[in-house]
């Protein structure tokens, strides 16, 4: 195998995030992630697979040379699905953004849990649509001013965390885009579970998110790792979840093996290769049931 | 007209639960399994106990497509069988019904119907029959009406419970039992021209969707998801079952949304992929299909059409969703629209589509309807020889760069088609995107690509319409000669050659053209037909003609004569030669 | 062609994040308060800070309508801007740029462009001026470099921030930072044949989706549910600051799908409800469609084209959706699809198409797109003057039962309309249904009710046919006799309109047909235009000519002669007049 | 107020679900429900407004004489929230199927849960999309076979409750087709619930569920307003929620009082009369801001 260098994933597109965007710190995150899975599983880097939303974050297609689909609004899950099952030696991560994740594509993000799809859902949470100019979304804090809430947003934010728990989701975790190794660590944790592994990233929006700067959260931020949290207990972290306030945990919330989707069906388990599109001889069938 | 006699009709009537369409595809076995042509209409509404489902079989020695509007034959399960269908009993027909539990003279008083009353319960409780075995008790009695070996329909129950003694031995008991009452309490019969012949050469008995489903196994498809919808849902259930044999992936996943996406995710990988629905799911995956067009991702979607707006009729046929599915999805984009008139062309193209949309990496939509999809036909084709061979296109599984320079998803080239690979192959990073995009895959909005872009793109609808020429786009049916002309598509097919026959022994000549590509449209081929005529009449199962609207968009052409029935319900043949009659001059 | 000098074209371009098009928009702003036609084109790209915005004004004692190619003047904030539209630059045309930051010599080097440099950056420090208020510095340079009276820019400043005195005065003194600035440091000047007069009428000046909410608010919109998409999302971010003192409605939900329900939901209970969005969410919005159509419940959409396939280009211009939305959603329905082609037709033609849902109970969908949407022109109609009677058709908030039987939601009449009530009507029971239903609204599948439904709702066709003759389905613009004719649709109304101006310059006589119904189609109308012409030229924002498939598909005619521009940007009126030349035999 | 007879909801309409259905005990229980609210609460029945989806349960439509819309597939709840808005004098109650709300439809119950939209919400759950002829659907059991798990459904069913819960609901009940006394008290205490309210209803298929018959629910069901269960708990709530094997406990298992999505609208507190359309006058505004 070639010598992994990071400048590797470099690509020629213009970045076009706003100076200070979190979304920096996820980029360099994801790129040091895969560069180390990729020598400690010993795998190409064409074995990874991003798929991205549309949004802010969505852009992360055009800033890593490896392979990634940029999709439509909300759809990040079902396309990351078809891909892990039609070939299931490939590592597959998506990069949704909050309005992508948790507005239009929500179902998603339940039927996924539910049926422990092993890919990685990496969530840039940055309270806004924030392309569409900072419009209000489902984790927009109760009060926050938005473009669409002008006198304060009226509504309680959903707990992503929470709704993936009660989904399911057999890896659930937090991370902050302004700490690029443990969020790069979370990754590859993520990426290494065999099940569906969810990441809800921090992300400041320098723009639209007065609130949520970097400071915001670096004054209330501390590691689930550096406490004698246990992830392997439900009960637990569903209490856990819910502390986000002067304190913010993150790191893994939830963390259990489970049977996978792959595991259930016996034709993915003998990872028949996608390729193998041949004709099938159909004189059987026809005899017996149709003759 | 007098009814040419040279087929058998009967109906077989009664509520949801008591096997009705089962026994009505009995019947249609035990008949093709003899060598006769068989269609099996059928009719059932949107619930699951009670309410009124019927089958109306057809047989004949010679080819027939399509049903009749009077029967030989009536066996009712249920008062409300009489009531629906007992009018639709030839003079001097029979009527068989469940003796213990209805009363079938008010119905008949003054008709000139054989009456066969069975006590069906009873016969079963005599003979320790279970339920489930009572249509086939009524389809050993029919034979007996026919005059047909009995041994036709054991046959049939040895065939279709190959293996299963138990059930073999309870299902001839059952057919027998009938038979023999029938003997016994009737002296009616009925009256055929022909006889099948139980050693004749079996024919083939399918409906679309399972012709799909084998054009699906056949044609390679790897990966299958999709979300239930009449009357698409059958292609699902068939492969779901067939999927560990097939090494394919068939999922039910949460909505029409992610069906499709996720197929789209499986091709992009390098699966062969496929998807079906009706309207209401087709809508959900408008989006979707747009970005499969931009990212150039193969993808057969079936439509099966069912009588709308909205929920609409969601158990009955129609074909109004033609406009829709040549213009879902926002922007401009290349796609091939094919639309199946039978059995055999959906087994046939179910296989086209599969190799057009890896061909030329374009969404290819199969929009066939309830009727050609849930109903049955017998053919004499042997799909297994009408196998063709998988094309896959442009696609790779290595990748050279020394010879072929850095791989570039989205490669302008002179076709518009630019290579593929298998996602994961060394080499070759494979950047997709439902923006408009470089031809790395990166986004871009620069104007200029903006144009290469869109001509790129649709430079390869040059290319299909010449490919869309290997495969009759359409067809002409009739009397080459004859300048009294229908035009129609999908699964009216049947109907019309069936009407056309009719109105030929009345010595009418006509022709008839099956338009089959819908996109690219064969608007030569189309405009040199309607050109050939004094006459043109569209026949749809639509309201407003849409075939019609799109010969004129392409042709200039327009279509005066209009034919249409849109009460969710198929032509038959006598409706639609009558229609015929009133409007040819 | 030399250019008609009696209008002044400037650009003002930069990284997002600068205020470029607020820039534009001030500058549009002060000439339309003294009396001067404006018209503000404007690109950006779909990112938030960086990349390249630019505004064009253009400004004329004429009506203008479309831009320039070229421009008396680039305002360039950053390196970037200059590359991009140096090039637009006149001979003898000005450049100013931050010399803080910025380079000029190498972009302007053998050009005849005379140069402001100013040091923006330094100058704001010195003068304790915020980083916002740049734009309006480079106003004030601006209008000296015209010798425009710089009181123009202090009114338009004023007026914009009424009220906010310590705005206005910092607004204020940038403004006369620039100007002196321009005064000291530069003799360039920039010569235009007409000078505003600060005296004049001021005349509106507005976008398409202002004109669009106005419409709404006008039209007594009560309930708003959209989910944000460029370039849709301008009229819910107006409207969402308007609701508390319109008591209206305005929701933002989880999705499109949701955002049409809801609004089907409050339409179905009484409210007047709408929604807007762009081609994706059209997509998702597709099964709802059908809902409302079926259940017969007023709904308006606004669909705000954008360039596709898919996300396409998410902020650029396209009109690629008209075959879409004309066919979009399962089965059969009657529709209205109305394209307004300027700020007063989107202002006006919003509150028709209100009421033209109520008083038909059928989906109408409003079609616009980027260019009309998000750029402003100015108009010398008032629109308050322009309102037209809410109607509401057979909608009541009583029920006699005596005097009108029982209420049924779906009762059959002669012009297919069924009297509504508010829901909650005392007597009044209100069972709407997506399935097919009889007139009570029960669901049912009678073949002959779902024939007389299907003709009910289809009657009303009739009378929407009539109807929209009432609103001017078309406009002809132009020389009435002219032989050469063009035919479009929607925003390039306006560029059409001036570039036939040009050709008129030219001795060349033409006449322009608009078409503003697209659904019900004004065939008659668009036939006898055709018919009235030597040579027909269909001009479209798309690649496929979509309005001559329909003037094909309605009438027969061909248009040979296409002008298509797909590269997401609108025509520009030089542009257009050079392409017509071509093409004009 | 004429005297109300549980008659007067009788329809035309020929009822075609399956003898022995579930669905005609959630009927009867709706009918009840909405005969003792309109007197209790001194209510027109005009008032009351039934929205719908497609399936079995959909047909409920068609057999109760009160206001109503039959929907599609999994819309019932933003038509419902369309139809409370816009006036809010309404008494909505919303009928989905397990396959409507939780597979299609689920994006839509999430968001209605956390906007503390104050319709009721009834769904259907009888473990199969029954009307379609017996596919699995995400709350069936796993092993069950259905018409498309041939082999038996290798997934874990999603837990409605928990979902609810997660989502905000502010009112989480089970209900039992078969206990149509209880489940008519749990639609009233629904329906007088100001805020969003959720009922499961255990809901037997004769036709297509081999495995909760009547008697399985029987066996096991036990009501919670016969413990000393406290419903206000989160909690508790998210813990009783996990109850689902011998013992399976039905009644509320969470109620609370936060504001509605009705209190968070000036506009809508003010109850605005959907009638009320007229034209506004814009001259204002057109001279404060465009002109
Ligand atoms: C179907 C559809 N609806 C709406 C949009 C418009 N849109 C594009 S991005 C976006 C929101 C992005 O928010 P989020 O997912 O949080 O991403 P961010 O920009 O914050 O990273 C929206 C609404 C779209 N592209 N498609
Ligand atoms: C968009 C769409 N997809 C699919 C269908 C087909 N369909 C009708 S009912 C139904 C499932 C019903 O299941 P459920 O909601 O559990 O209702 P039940 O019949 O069990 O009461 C499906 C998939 C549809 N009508 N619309
Ligand atoms: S708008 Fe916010 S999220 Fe988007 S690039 Fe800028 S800072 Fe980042
Ligand atoms: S199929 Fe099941 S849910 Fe549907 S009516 Fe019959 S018993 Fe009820
Ligand atoms: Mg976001
Ligand atoms: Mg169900």
């Amino acid at each position: 195998m070639t010598q992994l260098d990071i400048k590797m994933l470099d690509t020629p597109a213009e970045n076009t995030w706003c100076p200070g965007c979190g979304n920096f710190g996820i980029l360099t995150a994801l790129k040091r992630a895969i560069i180390e899975l990729a020598s400690e599983l010993n795998i190409d880097i064409e074995k990874f697979v991003v798929v991205t939303g549309i949004g802010c974050h969505g852009k992360i297609h055009g800033y890593i040379n490896v392979n990634s689909f940029h999709v439509i609004h909300g759809r990040v899950l079902p396309v990351a699905t078809g891909i892990k099952l039609a070939n299931p030696e490939l590592k597959v991560i998506g990069h949704a953004g909050d309005g992508d994740a948790y507005a239009i594509g929500v179902a998603h993000l339940i039927h996924a849990a539910k049926k422990n799809i092993p890919v990685t859902y990496i969530v840039h949470n940055n309270h806004r649509f924030s392309l569409t100019t900072g419009q209000v979304t489902p984790t927009t804090e109760k009060g926050e001013k938005t473009r669409t809430t002008p006198r304060g947003n009226p509504e309680e934010p959903i707990n992503p965390l929470r709704l993936a728990l009660a989904s399911g989701a057999t890896f659930v975790a937090r991370g902050f885009a302004g700490d690029v190794q443990h969020l790069a660590w979370l990754i590859k944790e993520a990426v290494k579970h065999n099940g569906f592994s969810f990441i809800d990233v921090l992300q400041p929006c320098v723009v639209w998110d007065a609130l949520h700067t970097y400071k915001f959260w670096r004054e209330r931020i501390y590691k689930l790792e550096d406490t004698d949290y246990d992830p392997t207990d439900y009960f637990s972290a569903i209490r856990k979840v819910e502390e986000m306030g002067d304190k913010v945990p993150i790191g893994i919330f939830y963390k259990v093996n489970k049977p996978t989707f792959i595991d259930m069906y016996p034709q993915l388990k003998r990872m028949v290769p996608v390729r193998d599109v041949k004709p099938r001889d159909i004189s059987d069938i026809i005899n017996k049931e149709f003759r | 007209m007098v009814r040419n006699r040279n087929f058998g009709a009967i109906i077989i009537g009664g509520p949801a639960g008591y096997g009705i369409i089962r026994g009505g595809w009995f019947l249609g076995k035990a008949f093709s399994l003899s060598g006769l042509y068989v269609h099996i209409y059928r009719e059932y509404p949107s619930l699951i106990q009670g309410g009124h489902n019927f089958a109306e079989v057809v047989f004949s020695p010679e080819p027939i497509h399509s049903h009749w509007p009077t029967v030989d034959m009536v066996i009712a399960f249920d008062e409300r069988a009489i009531k629906r269908q007992v009018d639709k009993i030839e003079p001097g027909g029979v009527l068989m019904y469940d003796s213990t539990r209805i009363k079938a003279e008010p119905y008949i008083r003054n008709k000139d119907v054989q009456e066969l009353p069975i006590p069906f319960t009873k016969l079963l409780r005599e003979n320790e029959l279970p339920k489930i075995t009572m249509n086939v008790l009524s389809l050993g009695a029919t034979l007996y009406l026919l005059r047909f070996d009995i041994e036709l329909l054991h046959k049939a129950i040895r065939k279709i419970f190959a293996g299963r003694e138990k059930i073999i031995e309870m299902n001839i008991k059952a057919a027998n039992v009938g038979m023999q009452y029938a003997e016994e309490y009737c002296g009616c019969r009925i009256d055929l021209p022909f006889k099948p012949n139980i050693n004749a050469e079996p024919k083939t008995l399918i409906s679309g969707n399972e012709a799909i489903s084998l054009g699906a196994i056949a044609g390679g498809v790897t990966f299958y998801s999709a979300y239930p919808m009449t009357p698409a849902s059958p292609i699902l259930h068939y492969l779901v079952n067939k999927q560990y044999d097939t090494d394919m992936i068939v999922i039910q996943p949460e909505n029409e949304i992610a069906a499709i996406l996720q197929a789209i995710g499986a091709s992009y990988a390098g699966a062969r992929a496929m998807t079906a629905t009706s309207g209401g799911g087709f809508s959900l995956m408008t989006e979707a299909l747009g970005l499969a067009a931009m990212s150039e991702t193969p993808i057969v979607i079936v439509l099966a059409q069912r009588q709308g707006p909205s929920t609409g009729l969601a158990t009955h046929t129609s074909q109004g969703d033609l406009r829709f599915v040549l213009h879902a999805s926002q922007g401009e984009f290349p796609r091939f629209v094919i639309a199946p008139g039978d059995v055999n062309e959906a087994f046939f193209y179910t296989q086209v589509a599969l190799n057009l949309a890896e061909k030329y990496q374009v969404p290819v939509i199969l929009i066939e309807d309830k009727h050609l999809g849930e109903d049955w036909w017998t053919t004499d084709e042997d799909f297994s020889r009408n196998m063709i061979p998988i094309e896959r296109g442009k696609l790779y599984d290595s990748w050279d760069v020394k010879a072929n320079g850095k791989y570039k998803r989205f490669k302008i080239t002179e076709d518009g088609v630019s290579p593929r690979v298998i996602l994961g192959t060394k080499n070759a990073i494979v950047k997709a995107d439902g923006n408009e995009h470089t031809e790395e895959g990166y986004t871009s909005e620069n104007p200029d690509l903006v144009v290469a872009m869109n001509d790129k793109r649709w430079r390869k609808f040059e290319y299909m319409k010449r490919e869309m020429r290997k495969y009759n786009p359409v067809k002409i049916h009739g009397d080459e000669d004859a300048r009294i002309c229908a035009i129609g598509w999908g699964s009216t097919k049947g109907v019309i050659i069936d009407a056309m026959k009719l109105l030929n022994d009345d010595g009418i000549k006509t022709k008839f053209m099956q338009v089959i590509f819908m996109s690219p449209f064969p608007d030569k081929e189309v405009s040199d037909f309607v050109n050939s005529c004094d006459q043109v009449i569209d026949i749809e199962n639509n309201k407003t003609s849409q075939l019609a609207g799109l010969v004129r968009e392409h042709t200039g052409y327009y279509i005066e004569h209009r034919i249409n029935k849109y009460n969710g319900r198929m032509f038959n043949q006598l409706e639609l030669y009558e229609m015929l009659k009133r409007v040819i001059k």
